[in-house]
């Protein structure tokens, strides 16, 4: 219920200050997009793998859309987008295939060690990639329509906003669902889930999926209203971003993933116009502060639905 | 248009990472020269303020804030960019954005070339000029070699300029053997692998079109490892970092400075308003003016040459920005060197000076000596032809036209 | 009629430890085994190679007529075979009552990801099993504050959901507080019944052992020393000897 | 020697050891049995401060142990020999052997001497000191466990179930090892755990029974 | 590309090695120890480097600078920045004690986004570089090839004789045997009598001095700009991941490995010299899921 209203709000601060501050919309966008990113992120971390790669998905997204848009002009941005999401999801369930099997510190260096590998393949693969410049994405049509640029950007956002709420009420169904709670059960027992005849591996390798896809949606709409995708939309650095924001929501609940990216913005925002030269700091030091006083994130604060009844020592 | 208050100028320069040694002086010379022009009545009495962005922060970064300047703040004139990728990711949203965008450094050809966009100019040459003029010096200094091997930066100006380079030399000298392509990652902080690869190969001619940190440190590598014994050096854009690394370069190599720029330029090292700027950035920066520093002065000069142009056709009314985009067209206008005329495509004429390294008596930092200006007409691609296309069509006897002369100090 | 569980010549050692040494074994429906024997003795490992959690150095298991030796536990529990442990293998973070649940709903091999987890599963099956191990009370606490006896039960009950055809429970009682062992077995052994399980449990206690066990394996060091009625073994000099410690 | 005055451990929420309360004598066997899970373990570990009691007081002699740091109160005189065997697989028998005397500064002489001992003690041992800790077999690890831990432990020793995954023939060895120290140190206090407390034949003079935690009254 | 060629790349390939080793041993050895990640271990280089050019300019302008001199400022300037930087980390890292070890990990990722502002602010965003060393230790020939005798001899040099070092040390002293024992098992080292947290405390400024000592010895011939740190953790990231994490002999080999396929790539695949490293560690983790030297044990239940 508490969420639910939360939800709205939140949707509706978006939408006005988008109207109100026509500059705001690109921002907003990415700052969503980013909390999708680390919706995606988020699923991995239910199952106790913290993956240090994952932007690699966003970049994934962001370079199919820029390519797709280079060999067939004028194809629609929805195409695009899910031609992105398709495009990262196809890589997600390949490399998930092999990453799952890997827990702890070895899943995230794997997924760090693909990802650099993409990384620094785009930057030198100079004819297809665009190299360390990156590929330009010309706005496309929508929904056949062809635009200018406020309205573009006006759509852009209100499908955003809209695609934000509608992902995270599934990943929530996701984590209440039988599959989801398997999944949280990789974290506290494997063992037990293969003594259920479940297959660790092939629950890990479904949310592996689900997060690249994910992930991949942010990317391709991060590429949309960038106009420009580059190699850094997948360095090791922004998966790091990822965690963060998925740390700082908590994944206890999927709007934490949000919450999340709604900090990390109003963060980068403030340090920009008060410590320019300083808001890696503040992030840093945000970051640690939240995990220190609470380490089930921002979501630890909300409201506790029943059935996370607190522990009672016996 | 009702006139403002003041006027900001939207800069982007590289003020961080291993390019800053090249977009710091640029930014410099942007704040003394708005200043001095400010002191001498500003645009038509509007004063100037510069507001820059770090293309250091890498291009989508840049990108959001190059929107956010246009968008929040209002800035409807950009300088931007140095790099060649940026430029080309600006000039579109430029064009989007509708806000007249001076490309003022960047190389790259292909940001202008058959685009023909309302409101992006450039007020210098391009990579096909510098580099068709770099082969020119080249084979009239150094006409029989036999092979050659490049290290760029590998980003779209060390890419392309390689290309443009490659074609004309195939177009004027088709013998040459190229022994090794490398593309070190822009800002790469060591060249070790690459110069031990180089000595291997012995190359008559190692071109590298890379500035800012990474020419320095190849520079500093490559001398300290002697590299110049065996192979010809030819780096065109030295004269941007001759005074850093000069004291370690030996004699011989090859030096451009895209565009006629040289605070000792043989023929402008005394007209007064070159010298006095130039004096004025000593005495400011205690460093000698490189040539990031004249485009960005040429920039300037162009924007104001055309806001008067506009102003002039408009009747005393502030112009419209569509109107100063019109204007900038077929400008002729001088920056501290010699005049650059901006064609009806955006694309700006410019002269290009190369000359070769030679100390003068008991000097450490050598000079830019036997130096050849060549005009921009014989070096850069007619209106609506394509590059790629139009450098096959050279042929060697251009090396034998009497307006390539050296000049020596 | 032909056994559930059978061995042929299995061997396994962890370094210089003799844990499974030439076991040849059958255990056939019907049957309530128990296996004693002393610590380290191979009783867990034993179990551990028939369900698949350890690979044998060498030899063959077959459960209900096929060859499992290599197969994940995984595919065996699919044909058949529950199993508790005795260092409980619970899901600590969540509650009491989602184990059971995600227990219930793995039975069908497939796993929605839309419905929420508690409609994906009989709550009535759900209520009745917490009422057998009498965790009903607790039933919405998280598996992580249960005390070491009732992780045991609810390790149990885990094993029980899957309604399997063998449960083999690794020291079901060890733990429990000793006046309720005796309750806890007789409701365990008669939902066995009802459910037409066969059941293999170990264990250290010997009135356990007589009351509830039609059939006694001793294990010794790698070796089954002794098996056959629970008279039988327990009276057994070996057994005596190194087991029980009796003379 | 070692009184436990009524000690409570809790551990992830889980309540394991409850208000624990006796005396163990100098020159006393004393045998903690208990089911798996009873709390045998933790009690050990309490006492060498590796577990926190929330509640209770431990003391040796009649000082507090609670007031010194886990890792003072090996020099204290308590030899430690883990469940889990714990052999330093990087490092010789010798070394193992030598490690926690080494760690406390004794002075070689003595060093050498309590190396004489424990040898007297566990002759088996005397031809695997140059092997290396990873090369033993469970059994072996045992034996060089209760040795590291005799190397200290000059007032008190913990074996943490030392007979699980014995082969009778190195139990049968390792309980005469017991006997032998009995007679070289009768001033030492041994604290063995087991959860079968047939395997301890007639080792111990007083037994603790655990159950969840609780001292149950009596031997059973 | 023929044997002399390879020879070549070996060459370059060595010292490369070695200033990796350097980063990759600290690393490893606060995960022995701590068993903790350390994110910021990309700092100590990125700050052992910056500390080393200014002590050197510094040493430029006020002394005669001798060549001992000069080198010597390469290992105080480690010393300073690997104590200063490692006390800090460390202090953070008690807090989150016991904790998850992905919180711990974050924790020194938020370190890292710490000391990177930190670094701008104390060094600014221009490139650095003091040549001077490399020139005063002069050249040597190979194969025709003028080699600078600092990058070719000196630097892995030094990185052989800090695995010999670091290996006598932890085999054959009273702290090494303790740092060993505290790896393996931390509970059961406490029970013998060390303190485990000073122990910790010893190995995690070494650690990162040895982090910092990498960043100095590469600030003689490459040019600092800020984010080098952030490329180097990944590269040494993926050395201690091949390598097995925990194993010093193995990130020597592991080092040594992507060391020479880097240089080698530059040779005959330019396009992949920086994605080598990774793809051998991809490659050695398909084969061994836990690294060259680690071998997995079954988990008790
Ligand atoms: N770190 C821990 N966190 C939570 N519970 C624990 C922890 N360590 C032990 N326990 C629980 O405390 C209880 C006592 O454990 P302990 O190891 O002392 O038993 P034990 O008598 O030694 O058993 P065994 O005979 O198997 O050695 C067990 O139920 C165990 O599950
Ligand atoms: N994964 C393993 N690695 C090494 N040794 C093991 C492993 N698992 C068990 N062991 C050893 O194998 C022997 C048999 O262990 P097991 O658990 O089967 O004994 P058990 O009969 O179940 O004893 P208990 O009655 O205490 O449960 C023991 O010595 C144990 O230490
Ligand atoms: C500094 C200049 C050489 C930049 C180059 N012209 C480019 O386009 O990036
Ligand atoms: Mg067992
Ligand atoms: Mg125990």
């Amino acid at each position: 219920m508490f969420v639910r209203n939360l939800t709205i709000a939140g949707a509706l601060a978006c939408l006005a200050l988008g109207l109100f501050f026509p500059w705001s919309k690109t921002p907003i966008i990415v700052a969503l997009s980013f909390g999708v990113a680390a919706l995606g992120v988020g699923v991995m971390v239910r199952a106790g793998q913290v993956s240090f790669g994952h932007a690699l998905y966003a970049m994934i997204g962001g370079y199919a859309v820029a390519m797709l848009a280079r060999s067939f002009p004028g194809l629609d941005g929805v195409v695009l987008v899910l031609g992105g999401v398709l495009a990262s999801t196809l890589v997600g369930a390949v490399v998930g295939l092999f990453v799952v099997r890997y827990r702890g510190i070895f899943f995230g260096m794997l997924n760090l060690a693909i990802s650099m590998v993409l990384f620094s393949v785009a930057g030198k693969m100079y004819q297809f990639t665009g190299g360390t410049d990156g590929l330009r994405v010309a706005r496309p049509t929508m929904l056949g329509i062809s635009m200018d640029r406020t309205v573009f950007e006006t759509v852009l956002l209100v499908g955003m906003i809209v695609a934000a709420v509608v992902l995270g009420w599934l990943v929530q169904r996701y984590f209440r669902s039988a599959a989801g709670e398997a999944l949280a059960g990789i974290k506290s027992n494997e063992t037990r889930l293969e003594y259920l005849g479940l297959s660790a591996r092939r629950i890990l390798w479904n949310g592996y999926l689900i997060s690249a896809a994910l992930v991949g949606f942010s990317g391709a709409m991060f590429g949309l209203i960038q106009g420009l995708v580059t190699p850094d939309m997948g360095y090791w650095i922004r998966s790091g971003e990822f965690v963060f924001i998925t740390i700082l929501g908590g994944t206890g609940h999927a709007i934490g993933a949000f919450l999340g990216a709604a900090v990390f913005e109003v963060v980068k925002l403030f340090a920009g116009a008060y410590i320019p030269h300083a808001w890696h700091m503040l992030l840093g030091g945000t970051l640690i502060l939240v995990i220190v006083v609470l380490p089930g994130g921002i979501v630890g604060l909300l409201p506790k639905p029943r059935t996370q009844a607190r522990r009672v020592a016996d | 248009a009702t006139k403002p208050a003041e006027m900001k100028v939207g800069i982007s320069t590289y003020t961080s990472g291993s390019a800053s040694v090249f977009g710091v002086p640029g930014k410099e010379a942007a704040e003394l020269w708005i200043e001095q022009f400010n002191a001498a009545g500003g645009l038509d009495g509007v004063k100037l303020t510069p507001v820059f962005i770090d293309e250091g922060m890498g291009s989508d970064k840049v990108l959001t804030e190059y929107r956010r300047l246009v968008q929040e703040q209002g800035v409807n004139v950009m300088l931007s960019a140095i790099s060649s990728g940026n430029c080309n990711v600006v000039a579109p949203v430029a064009e989007d954005l509708k806000v007249l965008n001076i490309l003022w450094d960047c190389g790259t050809e292909k940001a202008l070339e058959n685009k023909n966009y309302q409101y992006v100019v450039r007020t210098q040459a391009n990579a096909v000029s510098e580099m068709v003029a770099t082969v020119l010096y080249l084979l009239k200094v150094n006409p029989d070699f036999k092979t050659i091997a490049v290290v760029n930066q590998d980003y779209a100006w060390g890419r392309d300029s390689w290309e443009i380079f490659r074609t004309t030399l195939q177009a004027l000298k088709p013998d040459v053997r190229v022994v090794a392509e490398m593309f070190p990652k822009f800002g790469a902080p060591d060249f070790s692998t690459e110069i031990t690869r180089l000595q291997a190969l012995r190359p008559d001619v190692i071109l590298n079109t890379s500035w800012g940190g990474d020419l320095d440190t190849f520079a500093r590598q490559a001398s300290q490892r002697g590299l110049a014994r065996n192979s010809l050096l030819v780096l065109p854009l030295l004269e941007s970092s001759l005074d850093r690394v000069g004291a370690v370069l030996p004699d011989g190599v090859i030096a451009g400075a895209r565009g006629d720029h040289y605070y000792l330029h043989p023929t402008y090292k005394d007209d007064p308003k070159h010298q006095a700027f130039v004096e004025a950035f000593q005495a400011r920066t205690k460093t000698n003016p490189i040539y990031p520093v004249y485009h960005m002065v040429q920039a300037l000069e162009g924007m104001v040459a055309a806001y008067e142009k506009a102003i002039a056709d408009n009747n005393g009314e502030w112009p419209e920005v569509e109107q100063v985009a019109a204007a900038m067209k077929g400008l002729e206008f001088r920056g501290l060197t010699s005049p650059v005329r901006i064609r009806e495509d955006g694309q700006g004429l410019e002269d290009q000076l190369l000359g070769t390294l030679k100390r003068h008596d008991g000097e450490t930092i050598p000079r830019i000596d036997n130096v050849m200006v060549i005009p921009a007409d014989m070096v850069t691609t007619p209106v609506g032809e394509v590059s790629a296309e139009w450098i096959k069509t050279l042929t060697p006897d251009i090396l034998e036209s009497e307006r390539l002369t050296f000049i020596s100090q | 009629m032909e056994p559930i569980v059978q061995t042929r010549d299995l061997c396994l050692s962890f370094g210089a430890v003799v844990v499974a040494d030439h076991i040849d074994f059958e255990l056939h429906t019907g049957e309530r085994l128990a296996v004693i024997g002393q610590n380290g003795a191979g009783k867990t490992t034993f179990i551990n190679i028939c369900t698949g959690f350890l690979r044998p150095a060498s030899g063959k298991v077959f459960f209900d007529g096929t060859d499992v030796t290599g197969m994940t536990p995984r595919r065996i529990v699919r044909l058949g075979l529950g199993r508790s442990f005795q260092l409980p293998q619970l899901f600590l973070e969540h509650t009491v009552r989602q184990c059971l649940e995600i227990a219930a709903a793995g039975r069908s091999g497939k796993l929605s990801f839309f419905t929420p987890l508690a409609d994906a599963v009989s709550a009535h099956e759900i209520e009745h099993t917490l009422e057998l191990v009498g965790l009903r009370d607790r039933a919405h606490e998280p598996a992580s504050s249960l005390p070491e006896g009732q992780r045991k039960l609810l390790d149990v009950a885990m094993a029980l959901m899957l309604d399997p055809k063998l449960l083999i429970m690794d020291e079901p009682t060890s733990g429990v507080a000793s006046e309720d062992k005796h309750g806890l077995m007789e409701t365990l052994m008669r939902a066995l019944d009802e459910r037409k399980v066969t059941s293999w449990f170990v264990e250290h206690d010997v009135d356990i052992v007589t009351r509830y066990a039609t059939r006694v394996a001793a294990w010794i060091a790698g070796k089954v020393a002794a098996d056959g009625t629970p008279a039988e073994v327990l009276a057994n000099p070996q057994v005596k000897r190194e087991v029980l410690g009796e003379f | 020697m070692l009184t436990l005055d009524n000690v409570s451990v809790r551990l992830a929420g889980a309540s394991v050891l409850r208000g624990v309360t006796g005396t163990l004598l100098a020159g006393t066997a004393v045998a903690v049995v208990g089911h798996n899970g009873a709390g045998k373990t933790t009690l050990l570990r309490t006492i060498m401060g590796l577990a926190r009691a929330h509640e209770g007081r431990i003391l040796l002699g009649n000082d507090d142990l609670m007031r010194w740091p886990a890792h003072r109160r090996a020099g204290l005189g308590i030899g430690y020999a883990p469940e889990e065997r714990v052999i330093f697989p990087t490092m010789t028998v010798l070394e193992n052997l030598r490690l926690p005397c080494e760690v406390d500064r004794l002075p070689d002489t003595d060093i050498q001497a309590r190396l004489e001992m424990v040898l007297d003690v566990v002759p088996q041992l005397g031809d695997m000191l140059p092997r290396s800790g990873a090369a033993l077999s469970g059994g072996q690890g045992k034996m060089v466990a209760l040795g590291r831990a005799l190397m200290i432990g000059t007032r008190m020793v913990l074996l943490d179930e030392p007979f699980q995954g014995l082969a009778p023939v190195l139990a049968l060895q390792y309980a005469e090892a017991l006997g032998r120290l009995r007679q070289i140190c009768p001033e030492l206090c041994i604290v063995i755990t087991e959860s079968n407390a047939s395997l301890l034949q007639d080792i111990p003079d007083q037994t603790l029974v655990l159950a969840r935690g609780a001292l149950v009254e009596g031997a059973h | 590309m023929n044997l002399d060629l390879l020879l070549l790349a070996a060459a370059d390939g060595f010292s490369y090695a070695g200033l990796l080793f350097l980063v990759a041993l600290g690393l490893t050895l606060i995960f022995g120890v701590q068993g903790i990640l350390n994110v910021a271990h990309g700092s100590l280089y990125a700050f052992g480097g910056y500390t080393a050019v200014s002590l050197t300019l510094w040493l430029m302008a006020h002394t005669q600078a001798s060549t001992p001199l000069l080198f010597a400022a390469l290992i105080v300037a480690a010393i300073v920045a690997g104590t200063v930087l490692g006390g800090v980390l460390e202090l953070l890292l008690r807090q989150v004690q016991g904790k998850d070890p992905v919180l711990q990990l974050l924790v020194t990722f938020g370190a890292f986004l710490i000391f990177e502002d930190v670094q701008k602010m104390l060094w600014g965003v221009s490139p650095m570089s003091a040549g001077e060393l490399v020139g005063r230790l002069g050249t040597v020939d190979l194969f025709g090839v003028t080699y600078m005798a600092y990058q070719l001899l000196l630097v892995p040099g030094i990185a052989l004789v800090l695995f010999l070092g670091v290996h006598y040390v932890l085999r054959f002293t009273r702290l090494g045997k303790q740092v060993v024992a505290v790896a393996h098992n931390r509970e059961v080292a406490t029970a013998l009598g060390i303190d485990a947290r000073k122990v910790g405390l010893l190995t995690f400024v070494g650690a990162a001095i040895l982090g910092a000592f990498g960043g100095a010895l590469a600030a003689p011939t490459t040019t600092l700009v800020p984010g080098i740190g952030a490329d180097m953790i990944v590269l040494s990231f993926a050395v201690v991941a091949t390598a097995g994490l925990g194993q010093i002999t193995g990130a020597f080999i592991a080092a040594l490995m992507i060391g020479l396929a880097r240089s080698v790539a530059v040779y005959m695949a330019p396009e992949f010299d920086v994605a080598v490293p990774y793809l051998i560690m991809v490659a050695v983790l398909l084969i061994r899921p836990n690294g060259l030297f680690v071998v997995a044990q079954a988990r008790r239940i």
